[in-house]
């Protein structure tokens, strides 16, 4: 079960950055600077970041939301920005994106049950006479009630919605699901019922997942392997548990650290960074982390560290490991 | 920078020139000209006139000829009024513009303070009278307020003027003009705020319902300052600020003039040199105001722009 | 134990497999209802149709009839309005006039809104060239004073022989050049930020069809603000039509308005000595006016989805 | 008794067009001197609601403080004028909001914002208002003070405008810090330096805090006292240990385990099932009892009250009604 | 008088400046009932009268000007050499007195003595000649009948192949002579009219440049009972008593054109003016009566207002249609009865108050539905199935042509009633403004369009329309002749007589359809003395007497 099913190769993404009375473009935003992703069929790829470090950019871009700047995207082997406006649509039911708002990813106008039956007509997957049932067999698996069908929206709870938004994916039968936040707007009791739902549904379909987070520790529960992205740019990437046990990238350490544990009165040696996350439109040089690392040394300043190969499947950009 | 505003600058002309050409060719289809209203003119007396006035070119040469006059500055010689058009806009649109201004300013002033008050008060006894009232202002036929604000406080209670700019065949100066000046606009200002105060209440009322939901205000509240600070120290500005932008396009409406007011109240204004230029078909006047028009409306735009970009701090360049 | 089977085992106990759909629309209605103000709203603009349109059915006085023997006489028991300077009846033709002013303020409105709400669209969705284009026609539009363009037009569909029966529909049209570029402007701004909310983006990654897009993701989405547009500009048409009729390109008499019946008495002389004239179709302007528009805010609150929950 | 402030049977209510719904709900607890109070629970539970009601700014027309006592200096805020409540307000009682973002005033600068309660409270003149506020922005670990006083919120990110929120809060040295999901918005990184910020001030200032948050690692790192509310009441309540530790309540025990923790990972995670009730259809019951595994039948008719147990260690459940009784 | 450019049939407000003493019926002045009312403003001015008129433009040059109100300004500034008495007939001006030469075609003008221009200088006939002169410029763009007239070498002058017009001759300072072409009965008039200061207009004049003239327009150098003082544009026009004027100083000190927009009532009403006119409904009279402080003066204004037949087309041609079409319309009930005895029905073209006016041997065409019907079937229209009348399968269809104001309203309203009663199918339109009408009509897609005419103070101009082809589609060579005739006489009883011919040949033909004389009524203060008011020379005329008491 090792086939490549989504390949992203030094993929980049600049944002203009439009200002003064004429919209003149007066810089980029390096959302995402060379990024490169490979994930296997039936595989939990999670890729970690603070905000603004890129990884919903990354998402759509994969999923062509956005234009690419540079880098290569293969889905399947297809190259996804080789493809027509009406391939590519077609290509769409296999990766389906989910996203971090429950509430504003729904249209408010439209039945649930409208909503996730539409997509399955427009790609033919069922006809108007036996859309109910499918819809109501994807909901169902969503631990939807059938009761609910003919419910709007502003119906639901927002563990609920994210539910939907899961079973309107899933009803496009997908292979690849990327997953920005699932569920970070959602209270933690409802954040273990979604990420089960998650883990479930891979067993039952071998769903590959691209699970997009800031929380290290649901990323611990949920993925085979773990990219940390820090200004648009991929530091340390690992299968789980190598990362988790052994994390040589600064920031890593520095991000792990700083998850609060709920055990009261536990003393724990912290990586306490400085200063903010410098702008992704001016981004320092050399290792984009220099400026907050408490390890920094020269090179970093003036060097881009090499993203290299560690052993164990482990890379990591950084100059003093 | 300079690129910006000759990039800017090179837009504006361009939207002129299509606002130029359309105004000609609009006129131009307008039935009628100016001879053909003179019914004792024989059609040769007809046909020689309208090779001195020029109108028996072809149109694209009058439009050439027209378009290059006014890029050197000059709007034309009227045919009715037998004066430069320029000038004459310097003997009406300073009335109008008189006028506008005052009307303006107050009418900006009540909705100000009317929508800031019915905002806070929302669903009070007060917002819905104000509401009530402001609908009520919207919907009365200009033309009929006017008459019935005559009728009543000229003829009938003899508290102001009946019309005209100044006392007729006065020769006051000084503040004594200021004051006659004063008493004869009161009743078009009343007028022109009563139509105008409604939507802009509104505005100014749903702008400042969103700005005190904001978290920001309750900030304010929790700092333990006193309501008025909060509501105009804090509230008010982020309300103004969409509002400077409509600031810019008012410009054109100071200078238009008011075509149904001025001519109830016989105020010596463009609107209503503007009309009746237009039933004599008096061209040169009539593209020439309209093409002025034009003008301030692309500098209005332009100011709102500049506006918007300058007085909120998060669009600063 | 997974909480998604104990609540399919809950769903499993409902009893009904799919309630009765529930209707935003009846949701609004529901709300209109407890809306005082709004609700007063849409009765007076109920009675106001009732009457217009059913009102003179009853009347005794047929259509526009002349009668020289009672020329301007002030309301009596035949005549509960009086008759004007030809002998015609008042209120029929105060009737009469509302329902044209009333189907003038609507029509127009539809179109307006038709054409402001097509344009719009289209430049908001497809964006570029398209959007530039009909954008710089509105911006002209908006930097070149109506009058000249209702003469114009005035003249045109007269050289174009459109019946003169037919002048009402020209008001209508003159209406809507004037009002399209406004609402077409708010429209397309609305689609500019609709297009950019999430679920659109969700509609793009499904690989919804792109008219399944516009017509039931886009569009449901800006019925409200169409609502609450169409309202209000009922209300500025019939109040435009009366300052057309100011200018002489309003309805063609003797078909009434209320806009040409006001204006018809518009003068010192009416105004003091046949108040029986003015009055009528000034009042009904003005609660029409005040009706729709207390009825198009009252609606935009209820359809205003922050207002909910 | 060192009490700062005493919460007494607070209940808040919004009106809406369905019935009332009663975001705080019959609610005691106090607050000591120099002791940092954390209330958890899930979104919609009250928390906020609570802290705006001692701070007198429920807002109108929906919503009223329909009943209850906060004593506080003697004084009942409940009970007392809109100036003096003026007068408390950022000054004895200072608060800070979830959303640095949108909680500062967009067109004012930081530093006229600061000196707002400076002048207000204080008395100070601009000078000396400008002069403290750039302290404070010092205080709160924000390098180039002067310039960022003079700079617009937008030009500052999250973590920078929320310690300049609490530079506002703390400039008046009050008694009481209210804080309403201060770092939820922020990035973990960040979360850690506010967090360090407000603990080094609570350190020299001697201040208490009521943090409110939904984080139960923030908790266990700041909190000397947890209460947890549920649907408007308070479930449990104690010392930081006894609820993490000993945990009774079974809402508060599913909160502890459905939290992954790194290093602890489980094949699933535990969930609580179902969700919030509707607060609009609450009867009287325990409002748990529909999610709860343990669910009993007067669970289902009767509401449990606040009963205390061993170690200070309050609850509201069935399930300890008898062991209470013994105490 | 103002050249008065076309107007619409009906305006709410009355042609300024053109009352006409009580006739035909209508009671004389009746006099102000109770002085005291006098408003306070009005009270207050003690030695200015103030009368409205509509924004003048400031051109205030005799035939330099586009717009009938700056005549009315220009006839107080400036006397002609020959005015009109109230009948149209030739009173002297500044002209003394004048000769005409046995073939009538040489007329010697004779200038009073001493007369001097408002600015001191002598007025002499080198000024009469300079002025004929100018006219004859070929880059005049005025409204002037000089050139009409028709002076020998005039034609020559113009086309720039003569220095000087051969015709004009100065005898000395105070004669001058003017021979023309043909006998031309208005030519002393036409001739007879204001005088430019060669001095102040004619110092910088070139042939075919006269656009120095322009800036002169503000400034006049005038010879009229007022000199202007002041132009507030969109306000009022001010002038002060001429010390030149040959008559005397005028008896009031100032005079003042306040600028008023149509109707005028409120201003009268509260003072701001002095002297109105108002259409002669029962309604203003009742009104005006109430007020008490006014003197009224009925009058009938020297015009006609007609319904134009679009004599190419088809169904108009016959004569039996047109008249059809009159008699089967409620004229009376249009124009006397809807608007309360303003005006009354016309059935020739001239109105009832010049010499010329007859009603011998003119029918009346009275409201006659069933004549109509007759006519009508006699000319072959049948009643269609639709009660339309059709001939030839082409239905009588009338495309009706108004400008937009209540008397249409009121016409459309009665003529469509009257209209489908006799089977002819109404079809009204109506315009914004006069242009878009006449430019309609000039397009020809009409059947009938109601228009009016300016002021007549010569028969033949009420009849020159139906002349050598003006009114298209109509060609009677014995009108032509006749109107020849009556323009090559000077005797006025001969000319009636011809007038009385061509009128009932046009009544009975009816090339377009007479409708109505307008009445209005004059109302000014009254504390005013000296008011005589004549419709065809404007307030001028009695102006200089005009005294406050
Ligand atoms: N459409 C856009 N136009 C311009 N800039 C954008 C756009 N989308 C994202 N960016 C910028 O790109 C950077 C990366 O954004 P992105 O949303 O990918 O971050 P993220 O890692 O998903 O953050 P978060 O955790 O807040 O969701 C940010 O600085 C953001 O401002
Ligand atoms: N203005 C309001 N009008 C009506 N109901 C309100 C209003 N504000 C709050 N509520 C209700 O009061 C209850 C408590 O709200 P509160 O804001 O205190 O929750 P919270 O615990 O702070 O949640 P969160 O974690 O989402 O901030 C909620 O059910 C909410 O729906
Ligand atoms: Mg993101
Ligand atoms: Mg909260």
């Amino acid at each position: 079960m090792s086939k490549v099913l989504l390949e992203v190769k030094n993929l980049k993404k600049y944002f203009p950055i439009k200002a003064g009375l004429l919209n003149r473009t007066v810089g980029h935003v390096k959302a995402v600077d060379d990024i490169s992703i490979t994930i296997n069929a039936g595989e939990t790829f999670g890729l970690v970041g603070e905000s603004g470090s890129g990884k919903s950019t990354v998402g759509k871009t994969i999923l062509r939301l956005h234009d690419k700047t540079e880098g290569e995207v293969k889905f399947k082997g297809i190259d996804l920005y080789g493809v027509n406006k009406e391939e590519l649509r077609s290509l769409r039911p296999k990766m389906q994106l989910i996203f971090q708002d429950p509430y504003s990813s729904l249209n408010p106008r439209v039945r649930i049950g409208d909503a996730i039956g539409e997509v399955m007509l427009d790609h033919g997957l069922a006809t108007k006479e036996n859309v109910r049932d499918h819809v109501l067999e994807v909901m169902e698996l969503c631990g939807l009630s059938a009761y609910q069908i003919d419910r709007f929206p502003h119906e639901f709870s927002g563990g609920q919605r994210q539910r939907i938004g899961i079973a309107r994916a899933l009803a496009l039968n997908p292979d690849l699901i990327i997953a920005d936040e699932p569920v970070s707007a959602l209270d933690v009791s409802i954040q273990a019922q979604i990420i089960n739902l998650f883990q479930q549904l891979q067993k039952k379909r071998g769903l590959a997942y691209l699970f997009i987070s800031h929380d290290l520790s649901v990323v611990e529960h949920l993925c085979t392997r773990v990219g940390v992205m820090y200004l648009g740019s991929m530091m340390e990437t690992a299968p789980r548990d190598e990362l988790f046990s052994n994390p040589l990238h600064p920031y890593t350490k520095a991000l792990m650290s700083a998850i609060p544990v709920p055990v009261p009165k536990l003393k724990r040696e912290r990586i306490v960074l400085k200063g903010d996350i410098p702008s992704p439109a001016n981004p320092p040089a050399g290792c984009k982390f220099h400026t907050r690392c408490p390890f920094a040394v020269d090179i970093c300043k003036s060097q881009k560290p090499e993203f290299r190969h560690v052993g164990n499947d482990h890379y990591v950009a950084c100059h003093i490991v | 920078m300079s690129t910006y505003l000759l990039r800017r600058f090179i837009y504006m002309v361009l939207i002129l020139l299509g606002a130029s050409m359309l105004i000609f060719f609009l006129y131009a289809l307008t039935p009628g000209d100016f001879v053909s209203n003179n019914m004792n003119l024989s059609a040769e007396r007809k046909a020689e006139l309208r090779e001195i006035y020029g109108l028996s070119k072809p149109l694209l040469e009058r439009y050439m000829t027209w378009i290059s006059h006014i890029f050197q500055g000059d709007f034309g010689y009227s045919l009715a009024q037998q004066k430069p058009v320029l000038e004459l806009f310097n003997d009406y649109v300073w009335n109008s513009f008189l006028l506008a201004i005052v009307a303006t300013f107050f009418t900006w002033f009540f909705a100000v303070v009317v929508g800031v008050i019915s905002a806070y008060k929302q669903y009070s006894l007060f917002d819905t009278l104000v509401m009530i009232g402001i609908f009520a202002a919207m919907s009365i036929p200009s033309f009929f307020i006017g008459l019935f604000f005559i009728k009543i406080f000229a003829v009938d209670l003899h508290l102001l003027p009946p019309g005209g700019m100044t006392s007729t065949g006065s020769n006051a100066v000084g503040l004594a003009y200021v004051e006659d000046v004063i008493k004869h606009m009161t009743l078009p200002v009343i007028i022109m705020v009563l139509l105008g105060v409604g939507s802009l209440t509104r505005y100014f009322r749903s702008n400042m319902l969103d700005v005190i939901k904001q978290d920001y205000i309750r900030t304010a509240r929790a700092k333990g300052l006193r309501e008025r600070a909060v509501l105009y120290r804090h509230a008010l500005k982020n309300a103004m600020l969409p509002a400077i932008t409509l600031v810019g396009f008012e410009l054109p409406g100071l200078f238009g003039g008011s075509i149904i007011l001025e001519k109830i109240f016989n105020w010596p204004g463009i609107g209503q040199l503007y009309m009746s230029s237009f039933t004599v078909r008096d061209y040169p006047l009539l593209m020439g105001f309209t093409m002025f028009l034009a003008i301030l409306t692309v500098i209005g735009t332009l100011i709102s722009d500049i506006l918007y970009h300058t007085t909120d701090p998060r669009v600063r360049l | 134990m997974s909480n998604t089977t104990s609540e399919l085992i809950k769903a499993k106990k409902t009893p009904q497999i799919s309630e009765q759909r529930t209707s935003l629309w009846r949701q609004a209605m529901h709300d209109v209802m407890k809306n005082k103000l709004t609700m007063s709203g849409l009765i007076i603009v109920v009675i106001m149709l009732l009457a217009c349109f059913i009102g003179p059915l009853f009347s005794p006085y047929a259509d526009n009839k002349i009668n020289p023997a009672i020329m301007n006489m002030p309301p009596d028991a035949k005549h509960w309005l009086g008759t004007d300077l030809l002998g015609r009846d008042v209120l029929t033709r105060f009737l009469q006039a509302g329902r044209i002013s009333l189907t003038v303020g609507i029509a127009s409105m539809i179109l307006s809104v038709f054409i402001g709400t097509l344009i719009g669209i289209i430049s908001g969705y497809y964006r570029g060239i398209v959007d530039q284009i009909f954008m710089r026609i509105a911006d002209l539009l908006m930097t070149i004073p109506g009058l000249p363009i209702m003469f114009i037009v005035g003249a045109l569909l007269s050289d174009w022989k459109v019946p003169t029966d037919y002048r009402m529909y020209m008001v209508m049209v003159m209406l809507s050049i004037i009002g399209w570029p406004g609402i077409a402007r708010m429209v397309r701004s609305q689609m500019l930020s609709l297009r950019e909310r999430e679920y659109m983006q969700a509609a793009t990654v499904l690989g919804l069809r792109d008219r399944r897009k516009l017509f039931n993701h886009l569009l449901p989405n800006i019925v409200p603000l169409l609502i609450v547009i169409s309202t209000l500009s009922i209300g500025g048409a019939i109040l435009s039509e009366s300052a057309l009729s100011f200018f002489g390109l309003g309805v063609m008499p003797p078909t009434p308005t209320w806009g040409n019946m006001i204006d018809a008495a518009n003068n010192i002389i009416d105004f003091e000595q046949h108040p029986w004239l003015w009055i009528p179709p000034g009042v009904a302007i003005f609660v029409t006016v005040i009706a729709f528009n207390i009825f198009g805010d009252g609606l935009r609150d209820v359809l205003d989805p922050k207002q909910k929950k | 008794m060192n009490d700062l402030i005493e919460i007494k049977n607070l209940s808040t209510y919004f009106s809406s067009s369905a019935g009332d719904i009663k975001a705080v709900n019959d609610v005691s607890f106090r607050i000591r001197k120099g002791e940092t109070v954390c209330i958890v629970g899930e979104s919609g539970c009250g928390k906020s609601i609570t802290a705006l009601s001692i701070m007198g700014l429920v807002e109108g027309p929906n919503g009223r403080v329909v009943d209850g006592q906060i004593n506080f200096d003697g004084k009942d805020l409940l009970n007392i004028s809109k100036e003096q409540l003026r007068q408390v307000r950022g000054n004895d009682i200072a608060m800070i909001f979830q959303e640095p973002m949108s909680s500062l005033n967009p067109v004012i600068t930081i530093g006229k914002q600061i000196m707002e309660p400076l002048m207000i409270h204080q008395k100070m003149n601009k000078k000396q208002a400008l002069a403290r506020a750039i302290e404070l922005i010092e205080i709160v670990g924000i390098p180039r003070a002067e310039q960022i006083a003079n700079s617009y919120p937008h030009e500052l990110s999250g973590g920078m405008l929320q310690r300049i929120m609490i530079a506002i809060a703390i400039s008046c040295n009050p008694k009481l810090l209210i804080a309403d999901e201060p770092t939820t918005a922020l990035d973990v990184t960040i979360q850690a330096q506010v967090l360090e910020t407000l603990r080094n001030i609570k350190e020299t200032s001697n201040m208490s805090i009521m943090l409110i948050t939904h984080d139960l690692g923030v908790v266990a790192e700041m909190a000397d006292y947890v209460i947890v509310m549920y649907s408007g009441k308070i479930v449990e309540e104690g010392e930081v240990e006894e609820i993490f530790e000993r945990p009774k309540h079974p809402y508060t025990k599913g909160l502890l385990k459905s939290k992954p923790i790194i290093g602890q990972r489980q094949e699933m995670l535990y969930s609580i099932p179902g969700q919030v009730p509707n607060p609009l259809e609450l009867v009287e019951s325990c409002y748990f009892h529909d999610r709860c595994g343990q669910c009993m039948s007067i669970c289902e008719t009767h509401q449990p009250k606040l009963k205390e147990m061993e170690n200070g260690h309050k609850i509201a459940c069935w399930l300890y009604e008898e062991e209470g009784q013994h105490v | 008088a103002p050249a008065a450019t076309g107007t619409p049939t009906v305006s709410t407000a009355a042609p300024q400046g053109s009352p006409a003493p009580a006739d035909n019926g209508v009671p004389g002045i009746i006099k102000a009932t109770d002085l005291s009312k006098i408003p306070e403003a009005a009270k207050k001015r003690t030695d200015t009268i103030i009368v409205g008129l509509t924004n003048p433009s400031g051109a205030f040059t005799p035939y330099f000007q586009q717009s009938g109100y700056d005549g009315n300004v220009s006839s107080v500034l400036f006397t002609p050499l020959v005015k009109i008495d109230k009948e149209g007939l030739p009173v002297p001006g500044l002209a003394e007195k004048w000769d005409v030469s046995e073939d009538q075609k040489t007329y010697t003008f004779h200038l009073r003595k001493d007369l001097k221009f408002s600015d001191g200088s002598p007025m002499t006939t080198e000024d009469v000649a300079f002025t004929w002169t100018l006219l004859h410029d070929k880059n005049y763009d005025g409204l002037n009948e000089v050139v009409e007239a028709g002076i020998v070498g005039g034609q020559a002058y113009k086309e720039g192949k003569a220095t000087s017009i051969e015709g004009i001759k100065i005898i000395d300072p105070l004669t001058i002579s003017v021979t023309l072409e043909d006998v031309n009965a208005t030519a002393l008039t036409v001739l007879g009219g204001d005088i430019l200061s060669k001095a102040y207009y004619g110092k910088d004049y070139i042939f075919g440049e006269l656009d120095y003239l322009k800036k002169l327009h503000e400034k006049p150098v005038s010879n009229g009972p007022y000199k202007l003082v002041k132009f507030v544009p969109g306000q009022e026009v001010r002038f002060v008593a001429n010390e030149y004027y040959y008559a005397g100083k005028p008896k009031t000190e100032n005079f003042i054109y306040k600028t008023t927009e149509g109707d005028t009532w409120q201003f009268i009403e509260t003072g701001d003016t002095d002297f109105a006119n108002f259409a002669a409904t029962t309604d203003n009279i009742e009104k005006l009566k109430k007020l008490g402080f006014v003197d009224m003066v009925p009058t009938t204004a020297s015009n006609y207002g007609f319904n134009k037949f679009n004599l190419e087309h088809d169904q108009l041609k016959d004569k039996r249609v047109r008249q059809a079409l009159t008699y089967g319309l409620n004229r009376q009930l249009i124009y006397v009865d809807s608007r309360q005895g303003a005006a009354t029905v016309a059935n020739i073209p001239s109105s009832p108050i010049l010499w010329s006016y007859t009603e011998e041997g003119i029918n009346p065409y009275p409201y006659d539905p069933e004549k109509a019907k007759t006519l009508l079937n006699e000319a072959g229209w049948k009643v269609g199935s639709d009660g339309i009348r059709e001939k030839d399968g082409k239905k009588l269809t009338i495309h009706y042509l108004g400008s937009k104001s209540k008397n249409t309203d009121i016409f459309i309203g009665v003529a469509r009633e009257n209209y489908a009663e006799i089977g002819v199918k109404f079809e009204p339109e109506q315009f914004p403004d006069f242009n878009t009408l006449s430019a309609k009509v000039d397009g020809g897609d009409y059947d009938m369009a109601s228009f009016s005419t300016t002021i007549i103070s010569d028969p033949s101009q009420g009849v020159s329309r139906f002349v050598k082809g003006e009114t298209k589609g109509y060609n009677n060579p014995k009108i032509d002749e006749l109107y020849a005739k009556g323009l090559a006489t000077n005797d006025v009883e001969e000319r009636k007589k011809i007038y009385h011919e061509m009128f009932q040949i046009l009544n009975d033909e009816l090339p377009i359809m007479f409708t109505s004389y307008s009445k209005s009524i004059s109302a000014y203060s009254g504390r005013i003395a000296g008011i005589e008011l004549n419709p065809l020379a404007g307030l001028a005329h009695s102006l200089p007497n005009w005294e406050l008491k």
